[in-house]
């Protein structure tokens, strides 16, 4: 368990947060511009002395410790890379010091990417290349807890796509616990067990992750790209198709061909406004997953234009927006029962460990 | 005007005039490479610490440069003359005299160009970002260890500027030296003194000059030296 | 440790230097000075330099080294004597009537300075002031001098132009070509110019007497007249 | 129209790179981490002095200028924020040199919401924070030639949905061109007339928008987000039903209801895993826009379980992803017609001007 | 040790001294005043620039810090007496001569104290980052205008430090002062000055002692109000 509590003020801003969320696992901390993410994970880094500060992990109090004891990787927002020591030796200043850990030299180069790099000085690398040496780095260090505070802003998703899933390896396989601040919802639902809200200083809500996302009551579901997340375990594979079921609770999800093998236990996310909401069965059509759900709240958005849709499937929890002229022709209210049109495209799915 | 064509060429130096080159240098450098590490931490103190008595530490390290070097080397021989407290525990306990000998010339002019030094490394100390000490930390480096893998590398400039400025200064340095070190040649005149010899001396001033010609090519190979390992050429 | 090391007065550093090589010629123990004004020696050597023998430029600073009880007191003895002149530039050189009725200040023009050894404490500039209070002159050069931190520096400002004229010894004129003298100023004028010399008793070796006794023989002293200085 | 042509060699690195594109109008340079974004940048901007380089905006040469008299904006992937300076004046450093200009003072900081903190210092600024002083700073110099390098990737979804109309109206109104790196597609498609696609130092394809969206043949449409972009107008509105009617073409869409009055033009963008493909009309059903169209090209994707198609519809050419099976089920070829299905909230909408 | 008991409290003040002291101040701003803004050109040149000299540029820089102030003084007596090149110019074209002034004294203090200034200024220089020089040149500020604005707010720190170092070298200036200037109380004869006289007077040492506590009073005034205006405090 990690528990956090915060005080502080800088002139004009005040910060009051606090939370508690399970480890190992990821705690995302989302919010926007000038929400405080930087700020708080300053303070657990020890880099910052709020006015009132408290830290748990698993029951050992660290609010104490000087940074250099506290064994907190940082992987810093604006980088910080030596600039006097090349991207090998940058990546060794932790290695030396933390310890040997689970993480090895190679392995995290190999990932991040970065062979053909070791020999330069920072300043000699492009802004996504910086980033990979930085998360390296703090990788190296051997963290009790590892911090990241947008570590993947500047990277393309290509590259994203590659890291995110070395990330969530950590968790399960290292049990370091991450604390990971962005503003990607993308990000955060991929990786997080916890999300923690934050805005303007304080934490609006904090949970696990599935629950969070189907809620329709948080400034969450009003995002364009707001949308549920469905836990399930791979069933079996349709070459012939293309396609992979996914068993979620008592439905079948299928997907595109995935390539892990049946057992493996993924994390599917579907996008709200891609979820097509009916009441009879479609016929001859490209979509291939039609669930049956019932409509557990209906919300609208601020403009009055779309529907915010929880429904409950067999398997979880899922978030539907269709246009309020939509959800009045099908005359959505709580306890109706529907049939949710997801196609296999649009369901992402991420390994679990 | 006359003067001008009076300067020659100083090689081939005589015996006495190379005695007090390599006295000069030996001197420098014991002065530099006793000084830098001290200057190094009284630097770093100043630049980064917060402890009572720090201004007064500053005024410490500034008092040979607002003082005339003669006072300085005067202080100097009634703190480390024979009668002066840690002259007389020196020569007493160690039986080391420092008064009017090499060693002494050498720490004359390591309190005279002691001020630039820690200056010149407390500048660039001051500009090293603490974001970069700060990631050390986070990385497990202490005090120490950051002090040395983070500040001190990237106060390079700062560092070379110290060895620079101290080289050249104790090649000039005079007030203080003659003053606790005496005028003796091959034990304690260094070139700086014996330029003022011959300054005394009845139609001298054309050595002076000679002598004066040596110390600039001495003093500017240093600079060349320093030009060549500067940290931007490193780079 | 047969060096001797002798401290003296920079203005004698020309004849010391002759006589040292006379000295060591004669197979003596090797001599090694230490040049530098009378006071700031004096100091020295009371803060326990290790010089064997001093000549001062002044009877001053030997009576306070005596007042301490550094002299072997038997070795003390008068060396040799200096003359007080003003010096001018060779060229348009002007003699200067001195004693009562002085053209000195004349000499300057109406803005010139007139250099000297500081009268605070440089030997030269103490009987300058002597000489010029004696002349009745003082009141009105004092405000005229250019004190300079050594007779030499005094006369390196009339060599350079930058005074009309100064007042130095005798023997600093003798060797710079384009310097000529103006005027001596009569011994009744000034403090006798005399330079003790003295072995320390700290460092009283026998080479450091022999070598003092040596400074008053006939040799020596033709040495010393060869650079201007006169009898005691 | 600007055209611009590199040629430069990093130890290790080569970069041949070559483009043009019609001006006013904004210029995405899209492509990976390390791909030569920042280096052309830099090259335009007179920072990178590389060995062989062309530079023409409208008819005039600007390679031989120096960077104070070439009149480029420049907001920094590393933003660059004068430490010493509070952010008023970081803003009107610009606005003194670059003479009066069309952009006021006032309007970008309210635009920009940096109000409140003019009289701080950059280092008293999130992250966020710092990125919108540097954008607010470039645009108050009154470039002729606007550059931004990754100019949102540090900043969260609201603020970025807020800046980028701007940054398209800036176009539009003040005709002043825009070169945009980005890695992300979605900023790229929102805003650019002319893309540039840039992988390891190469132009791969530079072309219209509209048209290099709908490839099947660039690695574009293999990315999680492909989607096709239309070209439409405002027809009218349907207060009563929250939707608003878009011809494109021959076409209709249907948006969930926006504020644009009719006439005014819009890019819809219509992410291609969230286009349903049908061959007999389905009923009951919450998507609302059901277009005719055919099918132009079909290209599978590297795993083979996905197909990409292309299609042309009345207004324009849109990208349609499904799963392998689907589209063998439906017996997708070049040539049939299908029912392109797209929900009324899957459409995105930007207003052009 | 009997002199520890002689030093007695500095004021009053005698008018000779009195004099001294605000000589030396009024020197020592001369100094700092007129030797700043050309430092700051040196060092910028030093630090960013690539030209042909620079190098014989940064030697004659570093000249009075490697040669014995009495040399100095004497090169000055040598250039800017009334018959060396600078010093006949200036007296035939403007009617000023500055040997024996307090405009000499300034001259020697900021030739002396030049070394030091321009290393200062020039550390901090290049620990600028020279990006935000190549952010404000794509904001259109000429090198100018970049360098009032940019490098030289930021070098702060460098310039505080050389009128730090060079207020307080300027209160110990010696050699290059008495030998350019003379010794002329109320003109010429500095705080310095006045301590050597004193030192080197029979029995002077007690008076020697006060002036030199007035001196380090001065220089301390001045580190204070240097930590005071420090950037840091500012930012
Ligand atoms: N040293 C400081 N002095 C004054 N205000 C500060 C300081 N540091 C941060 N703030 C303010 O505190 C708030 C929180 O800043 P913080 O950096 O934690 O935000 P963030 O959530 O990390 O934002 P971003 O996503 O933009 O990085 C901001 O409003 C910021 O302006
Ligand atoms: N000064 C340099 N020396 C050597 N290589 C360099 C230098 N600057 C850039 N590179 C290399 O050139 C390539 C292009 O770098 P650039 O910064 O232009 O990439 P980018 O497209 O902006 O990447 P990013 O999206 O990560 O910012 C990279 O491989 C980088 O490592
Ligand atoms: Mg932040
Ligand atoms: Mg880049």
């Amino acid at each position: 368990m990690l528990r956090v509590s915060l005080e502080h003020r800088f002139a004009g801003v005040s910060l009051t947060m606090a939370f508690e969320a399970p480890t190992p696992g990821v705690i995302a901390l989302f919010g926007p511009s000038g929400a405080g993410k930087t700020s708080l994970m300053n303070a657990m880094a020890g880099l910052l002395r709020p006015h009132r500060f408290r830290m748990e992990l698993d029951g050992v109090p660290l609010e104490r410790r000087r940074p250099e004891y506290r064994g907190v990787g940082y992987v810093f927002q604006d980088g910080r890379l030596f600039p006097h020591m090349s991207v090998r030796d940058n990546l060794r200043y932790g290695l030396r010091r933390g310890g040997a850990g689970p993480v090895k030299f190679d392995d995290a180069v190999a990932l991040l990417g970065i062979g053909a790099l070791l020999g330069r000085r920072p300043r000699h690398l492009s802004g996504g290349e910086r980033q990979r040496v930085a998360i390296g780095r703090a990788l190296l260090s051997n963290p009790r807890l590892l911090l990241m505070d947008e570590p993947l802003s500047a990277l393309d998703q290509a590259r994203r796509d590659e890291i995110l899933p070395y990330l969530a390896r950590l968790r399960s396989v290292l049990s370091i616990p991450i604390v990971y601040a962005s503003h990607s919802l993308d990000e955060v639902t991929r990786l997080a067990d916890t999300l923690v809200l934050i805005e303007a200083g304080r934490v609006v809500a904090a949970g696990p992750l599935t629950e969070m996302t189907a809620r329709v009551d948080l400034p969450l579901a009003l995002r364009e790209d707001a949308g549920g997340v469905l836990r399930g375990v791979v069933n079996s594979h349709l070459p012939e198709r293309g396609l992979t079921a996914i068993s979620c609770g008592a439905d079948f999800v299928w997907v595109p061909q995935i390539t892990a093998p049946p057992g493996t236990g993924v994390r599917l996310r579907v996008p709200a406004r891609e979820v097509i909401l009916a009441v009879e069965s479609p016929r001859g059509i490209s979509v291939t997953n039609i669930l049956q759900a019932h409509v557990v709240a209906v919300a609208e958005d601020a403009a009055g234009h779309a529907a915010l849709v929880s429904l409950e499937l067999g398997g979880g929890a899922l978030l539907a927006r269709v246009t309020r002229d939509a959800a009045e022709r099908l005359r959505l209210a709580p306890g109706r029962p529907v049939l949710a049109l997801i196609k296999a495209m649009s369901v992402d799915w991420h390994q679990e460990d | 005007m006359g003067f001008y064509r009076t300067v020659t060429w100083p090689w081939p130096l005589s015996g006495d005039e190379q005695e007090a080159v390599y006295l000069s240098l030996r001197v420098a450098a014991r002065a530099v490479g006793f000084g830098l590490p001290l200057a190094m931490i009284v630097a770093l103190l100043l630049a980064r610490g917060r402890f009572p008595g720090r201004f007064l530490l500053n005024a410490l390290v500034h008092l040979p440069l607002m003082l005339p070097p003669v006072v300085t080397g005067w202080l100097l021989l009634l703190v480390f003359g024979v009668e002066g407290p840690v002259g007389a525990w020196l020569a007493a306990r160690f039986g080391v005299h420092l008064a009017f000998t090499e060693s002494g010339a050498a720490l004359a002019c390591g309190v005279m160009i002691f001020p630039l030094m820690v200056r010149a490394i407390r500048l660039s100390v001051e500009a090293v970002d603490p974001r970069l000490e700060q990631a050390a930390r986070t990385l497990g480096a202490h005090w120490v260890d950051r002090f040395l893998t983070i500040t001190l590398p990237l106060a390079g400039p700062g560092v070379l500027a110290a060895v620079v400025m101290g080289y050249t200064a104790s090649l000039g340095e005079f007030g203080a030296v003659i003053t606790f070190a005496a005028n003796i040649p091959g034990q304690t005149q260094t070139l700086p003194l014996a330029i003022f010899s011959a300054l005394e001396t009845q139609g001298g001033e054309a050595v002076a000059g000679r002598l004066a010609l040596v110390s600039v090519f001495l003093a500017v190979g240093g600079l060349v030296l320093a030009e060549f390992l500067s940290p931007r050429r490193l780079k | 440790a047969d060096t001797i090391t002798v401290f003296a007065a920079a203005s004698l550093t020309n004849a010391m230097q002759d006589i040292a090589t006379l000295w060591m010629a004669g197979g003596h123990p090797k001599v090694v000075f230490s040049f530098e004004s009378s006071g700031t020696l004096a100091q020295q050597i009371a803060h326990g330099a290790p010089a064997n023998v001093f000549v001062s430029a002044d009877e001053k600073w030997m009576d306070d080294l005596a007042k301490r009880h550094a002299l072997l007191a038997a070795s003390r003895s008068d060396l040799v004597g200096n003359s007080l002149v003003v010096v001018e530039p060779k060229q348009g050189l002007k003699p200067v009537k001195l004693g009562a009725g002085s053209n000195l200040l004349a000499v300057l023009g109406p803005d010139g300075r007139l250099a000297v050894g500081d009268p605070a404490h440089v030997p030269a500039g103490i009987y300058a002031r002597q000489a010029l209070q004696k002349m009745g002159l003082w009141e009105v050069a004092s405000a005229r001098l250019a004190p300079a931190d050594s007779v030499r520096a005094a006369l390196r400002l009339v060599e350079l132009g930058e005074a009309p004229a100064g007042i130095v010894y005798g023997t600093d004129v003798k060797v710079t070509p384009s310097l000529g003298i103006a005027g001596i100023f009569p011994p009744d004028t000034h403090d006798p110019i005399r330079y003790p010399v003295a072995v320390l008793k700290a460092h009283n070796t026998a080479a450091a007497r022999d070598f003092v006794a040596f400074l008053h023989t006939q040799p020596a002293q033709d040495v010393f007249l060869h650079w201007g200085f006169t009898a005691p």
